[in-house]
């Protein structure tokens, strides 16, 4: 991999670039940002959340928001071409084909009212001449080269009818499928499960093989950056503060931030079991919960045409008690979303039984009827961006449900104020809207808002995905010590296994719609018993770095 | 945890309609909207002759330094009417928009969100919408005897529909966001879930048809005092001025084109004023200067 | 869902019999007297009386309302009273202009205010959008009859590109017809263009700061494509309410137009109905509207699941 | 094939000529019915489907058809057809219902020949039979003679010289008839009704066009050949035009009336009447409906200011400049002990002939002191309040303009508004003069023309004094046709045999 010559001109080179906000108070988001990606390097930026990682990816394809945001200084050069003075249709042209990238929050990203199938045909539409059957079969081998299950299912779907972790597999597959010259990837594996997301790794290794592909890759885990990566740059604050080789970087940080970030890197190792709480008492109680998707499209329901099914979640039991955390890994599209979605009755299950407290509310209908059961349970969602009202400033979000329950306008403005800092962001905050943060800011903001409300049960999906490790360690460090002070207790929904091993109490592996294996957190991580739990393990990325110490771990095979 | 002076007190900017220095544009508008209010209450002193002050001899003259914009058919100062055509005009245009509103937005608000009352609501709505207005005014003058409030009524009861369709259209499509769910999860009961999250998506589209209805309310005004529902034509609205126009357009379109151009000046200011107020309200548009 | 397109239109039977009964006290009501329609202002009250009796209007309302339901439910949608023909062949001569021109106009309304719309909000501030602004004053301010006047002195008188007036049936050729239909659809045409780009305009601009217009331009896609198809998509709720509205109310509000083109539209019948108290006339053909109506909305809400696959209807 | 394309004042709505008293509907009555008497154009009945004898005591009127009368259906006209008309008509028609009540028999006394025999001397049998103006006795068939009085005839057969195209009909919109090629017209020269109908043409086509720029643009543009009636003020848009002209084709004028209700106060007091009478302006009432003073008269004569019967009886109610006259009636209204009740004027906004005369109206009653109210509606609406007897406040009214045909109003005993009987079954406003009633009753069997002229006169007197009504002055219908029509044929309204294209 670093056998490139010397003379060979960067893909992507970027010079001293500075973005600020635009309004009259201008903010400086990037402070001058300097790097280079070589044809078939992997240049993998990390740092901390809001530091102005996706802003520069955005910057490099030519998308910036322009009524929000401008580059106030410095050259983008995508092989010698400056992107900043190039006209509208030769980036067009340039989009696609030469560059390509995978958005870091993929629920958004695609449209919601077109078909997947038609989404990605324009890839092949926009930028190649062939014909729609070739390109419908080109789709559906892109979409196996990602694996998602059912491809021609997939084709046909809408965004919403996917997990999330499909759709980003779908946007990877539209990112890669011309075969750019740079491709940016921005945290495109938070959603995926560990063997998925290698899959998806070795992926676009290939495509660098074969086509000396370079790539920007963003990611908060540092597991994959051992992975993957060729050069890391550090970013802070809109600032890149180290750069280097990956060895060199995380063997012999030079910065005191970076040395921090390695040393918050969640060990693989299960923490020590706590004890269990005093004949732990069940808030929540899931028995036999089936739920089955029905679709097909509106004429085929109008001719009366068969109806495809989809069995999202089958006949999943568990028990979830105060003061615990239990985690739910799995397969990408395994259910786990849905079985979050049930247990707080956004989704009508098709069977079994759902109690919150002993009362089973899985047949309640309306809002009035499952209030009660709803105040004691939130929810963090997998989708930070579309779960807040893009109309409302991130206060009135925060202090929408204290007002819900009788708390007064000034008192929960401050603790509101009080729960973003802790939390990571500034009290002024509160007087943004969502689409002026990052992603990982507004998950913070999702956790803020559920934790305001104090509830007996926390539902986190994804909840940390986005966060960098400092940051998640300050956000999970939080949530124990609510949990320990309030006895809270939390079903944490997560693909990153470290994080798993460190906060749950009890796991269970989903595949399928089905749970493979279930047991204390050191049981099953330790000493898995299901394949399906071993190969997880063993896809975890980064197994063979010790970040604490900075080194490989002798004896463990990559 | 004082209730004494807290330096650590949070409050939240209420959304800037007015903070930033307005566009000139939007200055102008709200000139234009205000002079146009001020001639509707000022008519007696603005105004050159009384309104219905007519003159058989002078019928149909051009623009003079007595008829600042000549006369109509009945030999009437049409500068006169038009300055007291605002009255009318405003009147119902504004009664009609403001009405309709008022009445079809929480209508469609509570179709879109309670599925359960959206089936009958909304037939009701189609059949409202088949009953013709010229038929319901008539009806409707019969039973209380005309008069600006029949006039409103008789355009206003059609118009409703079409807002209430509008509302839970886009409604329909709000409720299915992620953001609303959570708002479900917080506790946030129906009433305010609906005036928080579901209303403000109307907004835009509503400040559309709005202007559309204000607007149109003013013609089909003189539409109805045509057929001798409501006002009738003695009384002066741009409408009606307009209107008895049509019938002399081809030797003397002055009469029609004034009404209109104040008509005009008007319909522009709201929409000037509405796409300021839609810009307001976007959150994205919060960082510009506009 | 099928079930749920049969239940709709089996809605409109409630709707069209409430319609009924109000629109036939409604007419009751309302002052005005058949009879003096027939027999012109100089008839003698004697005449007047003979008139009546034998159009039954003296027998008590409750019995004729019986009579009308009962008539209609065996599919007699009976008689004009001023022209004594059957309403239904009345109905029939006129519907067909005035669906011909109700359909031109929402042609010319989507053909020019879609794009306007949409280059408006593209360009936000820019030329097109200003030229959307005016156009809206211009739609929404000057009253269909000037424009249709000005239309016909420019393109039929001075120009003579097309005929001054009146209107040939499709049956006599696709030619005549559209040389016909055109300016009077254009006229129609002009409050819709002016409400349904303006609404275009505001819904776009929401939707063009959404994630996957962003994601349709990574993609490296034309504006034209990231504009119609991705944009436009989302942004089609509130366009195809207006739209689907409108439509409805062309079919009602084309007298106007009617009147300047001199087409011998239902709009016309209406009119003239309503003020010659025609009963029977104006019951049928609201009846017919109200179901047109409940038809329409239908085809909207469908419309609206097409357009946004999250939207479901039980 | 000639095609007259023509632009009529009205709609056709109704078919049945002897069922509606409308214009539109006689003229269509003249286009496939026919009477049997004709009138010409010195007001004298003249034989058409049947020549006359009359008796010496001139009680028997003995009617012969002429040979060749065939129905459009080609049966031949029969003597029992024409009874079964006149009956009908007679129950229908005003006049009519009179005539009958002075009249023994109607009998067909071969088929050829009926015989009408009077029970008491009665003068106006040709005349009414003759009668162009509301409603004529046109002949059908007997089988649609026999239709019961309030009944529509719908199917349209009569002798005319032009056939009716049933199934190209479309109520208010289009009416289209054809020569009639059996029509066997008098060898007389043509003169109004009556005389040889000669047609030119093969088809007339009539348009209903309710916008008058519509018209003439398509007048212009030689869409249509002929429109019955320009609004005045729009007339210099055709002068200009070489291929068009213009002119009166309708020889008669129509009478606008402003009629006050005599039972209702203010009105019920016939000083205030008076004072109203000299508040209102003939001239100023004219010229805002009508603008050009070249198409209109005004006169004092309640019959029509050419009509044979006309005078100048009663005209100093109209003398005198606006200023003087509203200088008397300030002077009489305070006279008159006038108590404020304000008057209730109805507005007919939809029908543009009659939507101003009470603006104008309104305006001048109220500078010489009276209260107004104008009551805008829809003219359905004002026909049937105006039958209403009740009060202000539950429907009545206290005063209405409308406009007559001056056919409709040339004698007394066609002209409604001049009924002094007071009676329910009078034509709105019942003014009640004994009085007149027996001068009515006089004329009928007036001997001679100076005889009915010198009757009349003193009705018109008495109507002047006692308000019946206040005479606004008469208009004339101004006609615009292509240069290329030849013949246009005058008459008391508007004929399409003779022309020819
Ligand atoms: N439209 C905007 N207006 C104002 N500020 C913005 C806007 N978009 C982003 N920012 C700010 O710019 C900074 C950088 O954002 P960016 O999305 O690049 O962060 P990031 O490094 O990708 O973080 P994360 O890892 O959490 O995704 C953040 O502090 C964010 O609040
Ligand atoms: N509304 C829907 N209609 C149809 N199918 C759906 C719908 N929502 C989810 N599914 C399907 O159900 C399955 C489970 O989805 P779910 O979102 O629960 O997965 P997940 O375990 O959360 O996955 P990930 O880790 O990728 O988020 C997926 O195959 C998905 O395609
Ligand atoms: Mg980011
Ligand atoms: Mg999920």
């Amino acid at each position: 991999m670093t056998e490139m010559a010397r003379p060979t001109q960067p893909v992507l080179s970027i010079r001293d670039l500075r973005v600020a906000t635009r309004g009259r108070e201008p903010s400086k988001i990037l402070k001058g940002i300097t790097f280079d990606i070589q044809p078939g390097e992997t240049l993998c930026l990390v740092g901390e959340s809001g530091s102005g990682k996706s802003v520069t990816s955005l910057v490099a394809m030519g998308l910036l928001p322009r009524d929000e945001l401008q580059a106030t200084g410095g050259t983008v050069l995508l092989n010698g071409e400056d992107i900043l003075t190039a006209t509208p249709s030769r980036t067009k042209a340039l989009r696609g084909a030469e560059m390509a990238m995978i958005f870091q929050e993929p629920m958004t990203a695609l449209n919601p009212v077109l078909t997947i199938g038609l989404q990605m045909d324009e890839v092949y539409w926009a930028h190649t001449q062939m014909r729609p059957k070739e390109r419908r079969e080109a789709a559906l081998a892109a979409f196996e080269a990602v694996h998602l299950p059912d491809p021609a299912r997939i084709y046909e779907s809408f965004p919403h009818q996917l997990s999330g972790g499909q759709r980003q597999r779908v946007m990877i597959a539209m990112a890669l499928a011309l075969k750019p010259k740079l491709l940016i990837a921005d945290e495109p594996t938070t959603a995926l499960d560990v063997t998925t997301q290698k899959q998806i790794l070795s992926l676009i290794r290939e495509l660098q093989d074969k086509q000396n592909t370079a790539v920007l890759f963003i990611t908060h885990d540092m597991g994959v950056v051992v992975d993957v990566a060729d050069r890391v740059c550090v970013m802070r604050r809109g600032e890149i503060v180290e750069t280097g080789p990956v060895e060199q970087v995380l063997s012999q940080p030079q910065e005191a931030y970076t040395r921090d970030l390695l040393q918050a890197v969640p060990s693989l190792v299960p923490r020590a079991p706590r004890a269990p709480a005093q004949e732990a008492e069940a808030v929540v109680e899931i028995r036999n919960l089936e739920k089955t998707f029905s679709f097909s499209s509106l004429f085929g329901k109008l001719m009366g045409r068969d109806i495809r099914t989809v069995r999202a979640v089958n006949n999943v039991s568990f028990k979830l008690a105060r003061g615990r955390t239990l985690g739910i890994v799995g397969e990408s599209g395994s259910g786990k979303s849905t079985v979050a979605r049930c247990l707080l009755r956004l989704e009508h299950p098709t069977g079994g039984e759902i109690r919150v407290n002993g009362q089973d509310i899985a047949l309640l209908e309306g809002q009035a009827a499952l209030a009660p059961a709803r105040r004691r349970v939130q929810m963090v969602f997998q989708d930070p961006n579309r779960s807040l009202n893009p109309r409302l400033r991130i206060g009135e979000s925060l202090i929408e449900g204290p007002l819900n329950l009788g708390e007064d306008r000034a008192s929960a403005l401050k603790r509101a104020s009080e729960l973003v800092e802790v939390v990571g962001l500034p009290r002024t905050s509160l007087e943004r809207f969502p689409h002026q943060f990052s992603g990982g800011q507004r998950q913070r903001i999702a956790i803020a808002r559920a934790l305001m409300m104090e509830p007996e049960v926390i539902v986190a999906d994804e909840a940390v995905s986005a966060l960098d490790v400092s940051v998640q360690a300050q956000v999970l460090a939080l949530l124990a010590e609510i949990q320990q002070r309030r006895n809270l207790a939390v079903l944490f929904i997560t693909h990153d296994l470290r994080v798993a091993a460190q906060i749950c109490d009890e796991v269970m592996v989903m595949q399928r719609g089905r749970v493979v294996e279930d047991g204390p957190a050191s049981e099953v991580l330790a000493r898995p018993r299901h394949d399906y739990t071993r190969a997880l393990i063993n896809a975890a990325p980064g197994r063979d770095w010790d970040f604490a110490a900075g080194r490989r771990i002798a004896g463990a095979d990559a | 945890m004082s209730a004494s002076s807290n330096p650590m007190q949070v409050t939240l900017p209420r959304r800037r309609l007015l903070q930033n220095p307005p566009h000139w544009t939007t200055v102008l508008a709200v000139i234009v909207l205000l002079a146009v209010v001020a001639m509707a209450v000022f008519a007696p002193l603005l105004a050159n002759f009384e309104p219905t002050k007519l003159n058989a001899a002078m019928r149909l003259k051009p623009s003079s330094d007595t008829y600042w914009l000549g006369t109509d058919s009945f030999g009437r100062d049409l500068y006169s009417r038009v300055v007291y055509g605002a009255r009318v005009s405003l009147l119902v245009g504004a009664g009609v928009a403001a009405g309709a509103i008022l009445i079809g937005l929480p209508l469609g608000l509570l179709a879109g969100w309670y599925r359960g009352i959206d089936g009958v609501l909304m037939r009701m709505m189609d059949g409202l919408m088949a009953i013709p207005g010229i038929l319901l005014a008539i009806a409707i003058v019969a039973l209380t005897r005309g008069g600006l409030v029949t006039v409103i009524f008789a355009i206003m009861i059609p118009a409703i529909p079409q807002v209430v369709r509008l509302v839970r259209a886009r409604v329909i499509a709000a409720r299915e966001e992620t953001y609303v769910d959570a708002a479900v999860l917080l506790g946030t009961p129906p009433a305010k879930l609906i005036w928080k999250h579901l209303l403000p998506t109307t907004i835009a589209p509503l400040i559309v048809q709005g202007t559309y209805m204000y607007a149109s309310a003013i013609l089909t005004e003189a539409a109805l005092s045509f057929l001798g529902v409501g006002i009738g034509t003695e009384i002066p609205s741009w409408g009606n001025i307009m209107a008895e126009g049509r019938l002399y357009f081809a030797i003397n379109h002055w009469l029609v084109f004034w009404p209109a151009i104040v008509l005009s000046l008007c319909i522009l200011s709201i929409n000037l004023l509405g796409d300021t107020l839609r810009d307001r309200l976007d959150p994205k548009m919060q960082g510009r200067n506009a | 869902m099928a079930s749920y397109f049969l239940r709709r239109l089996l809605m409109a039977i409630p709707v069209m019999f409430f319609v009924a009964l109000f629109v036939f006290l409604l007419l009751r009501l309302t002052p005005g007297d058949p009879a003096q329609a027939i027999a012109g202002d100089q008839a003698t009250p004697a005449q007047l009386a003979a008139i009546r009796e034998n159009l039954g209007l003296d027998k008590p309302l409750t019995s004729q309302f019986v009579a009308w339901i009962g008539a209609m439910a065996g599919g007699d949608f009976g008689h004009s009273l001023i022209s004594q023909r059957p309403v239904l062949e009345m109905i029939g001569q006129r519907i067909g202009p005035t669906l011909a021109l109700a359909v031109m106009a929402m042609i010319f309304t989507v053909v020019i205010s879609l794009p306007l719309g949409v280059l408006a909000a593209w360009r936000h501030g820019g030329l097109v959008d200003r030229f959307v602004m005016a156009l809206s004053v211009v739609g929404f301010s000057v009253p269909i009859f000037v424009i249709g006047y000005v239309l016909i002195a420019v393109f039929a008188v001075d120009l003579k590109w097309f005929p001054v007036q009146g209107y040939k049936p499709l049956s006599e050729g696709f030619g005549p017809f559209l040389h016909r239909i055109l300016l009077p659809g254009l006229a129609l045409s002009s409050f819709y263009i002016a409400l349904v780009s303006r609404m275009t305009r505001a819904s776009m601009l929401e939707v063009l700061r959404e994630d996957y217009v962003r994601t349709a331009r990574a993609k490296g896609l034309g504006e034209r494509v990231v504009l119609f198809r991705h944009a436009l998509r989302n942004a089609a709720i509130p366009i195809l309410t207006v739209v689907g509205t409108g439509f409805a109310m062309m079919i009602s509000g084309v007298v106007v137009t009617e009147t300047v083109f001199n087409i011998p539209g239902l709009g016309r019948l209406v009119v003239d109905g309503v003020l010659a108290r025609d009963y029977p006339l104006i019951q049928a053909i609201i009846l017919l509207t109200a179901g047109t109506y409940v038809l329409i909305n239908l085809l909207i809400d469908l419309s609206y699941a097409l357009s946004d696959p999250r939207i479901r209807y039980q | 094939e000639t095609t007259l394309n023509v632009v009529m004042q009205a709609p056709l709505r109704t078919l049945d000529p002897i069922l509606s008293t409308a214009q539109i509907v006689r003229t269509h009555g003249f286009m496939v019915f026919e009477t049997l008497l004709g009138m010409d154009a010195k007001y004298n009945p003249q034989p058409q489907m049947a020549d006359y004898t009359v008796s010496a005591d001139k009680m028997t009127y003995t009617f012969t058809l002429r040979d060749g009368l065939k129905w459009h259906d080609g049966t031949p006209v029969k003597a029992e057809d024409c009874v079964a008309s006149i009956k009908r008509w007679a129950a229908n028609d005003g006049a009519g219902r009179t005539m009958m009540t002075y009249v023994a028999s109607v009998e067909a006394t071969s088929d050829k020949q009926l015989v009408i025999k009077l029970a008491k001397p009665f003068g106006q049998v040709l005349e009414l039979l003759a009668k162009p103006s509301p409603v004529p006795p046109f002949m059908m068939p007997k089988r649609l003679a026999e239709t019961p009085a309030g009944q529509q005839v719908t199917e349209m057969i009569g002798s005319g010289p032009f056939k009716f195209v049933a199934d190209q009909y479309r109520p208010g919109d289009q009416a289209v008839y054809v020569k009639n090629s059996d029509y066997n017209p008098r060898p007389e020269p043509m003169s109004w009704t009556a005389g040889g109908k000669v047609v030119n043409v093969d088809k007339v086509v009539w348009k209903a066009m309710p916008d008058m720029q519509t018209s003439i643009n398509a007048l212009q543009s030689g869409d249509v050949d002929l429109i019955e009636q320009v609004t005045i003020d729009l007339l210099p848009l055709l002068t200009a035009n070489d291929e068009i002209k213009t002119g009166a084709i309708n020889a008669l004028g129509s009478q606008v009336t402003g009629r006050f209700n005599h039972r209702l106060p203010p009105f019920d007091n016939p000083k205030v009447r008076q004072a109203a009478m000299y508040a209102l302006d003939q001239d100023q009432l004219m010229q805002t409906a009508i603008g050009d003073s070249q198409y209109y008269k005004l006169c004092a004569s309640v019959y029509g200011c050419d009509v044979p019967l006309a005078s100048d009886a009663g005209s100093e109610y109209l003398k005198g400049s606006a200023k003087e006259r509203l200088a008397k009636a300030k002077e009489l209204l305070k006279a008159s002990g006038y108590d404020g009740t304000p008057v209730l004027m109805m507005q007919p906004t939809d029908l543009t002939i009659l939507s101003t005369q009470p603006i104008v109206a309104a305006e001048r009653l109220r500078e010489a002191g009276f209260k107004v109210d104008v009551a805008a509606m829809d003219w359905a609406t004002l026909q049937s309040r105006k039958n209403s007897t009740q009060p202000v406040a539950q429907g009545g009214w206290n005063m209405l303009f409308t406009y007559w045909g001056v056919s409709g109003i040339w004698n007394p005993t066609v002209h409604a508004l001049l009924d002094g009987s007071g009676s329910d079954t009078a034509w709105s406003g019942w003014p009640r003069s004994a009085r007149v009633e027996e001068l009515r009753s006089a004329y009928l069997t007036a001997p001679t023309l100076d005889e009915q002229k010198k009757i009349a006169k003193e009705i018109q007197q008495i109507a002047y004094d006692e308000g019946f009504y206040f005479n606004a002055g008469e208009f004339q219908s101004v006609a615009a046709w292509r240069a290329n029509l030849k013949n246009l044929q005058p008459g008391p309204l508007t004929l399409f045999w003779g022309v020819s294209k």
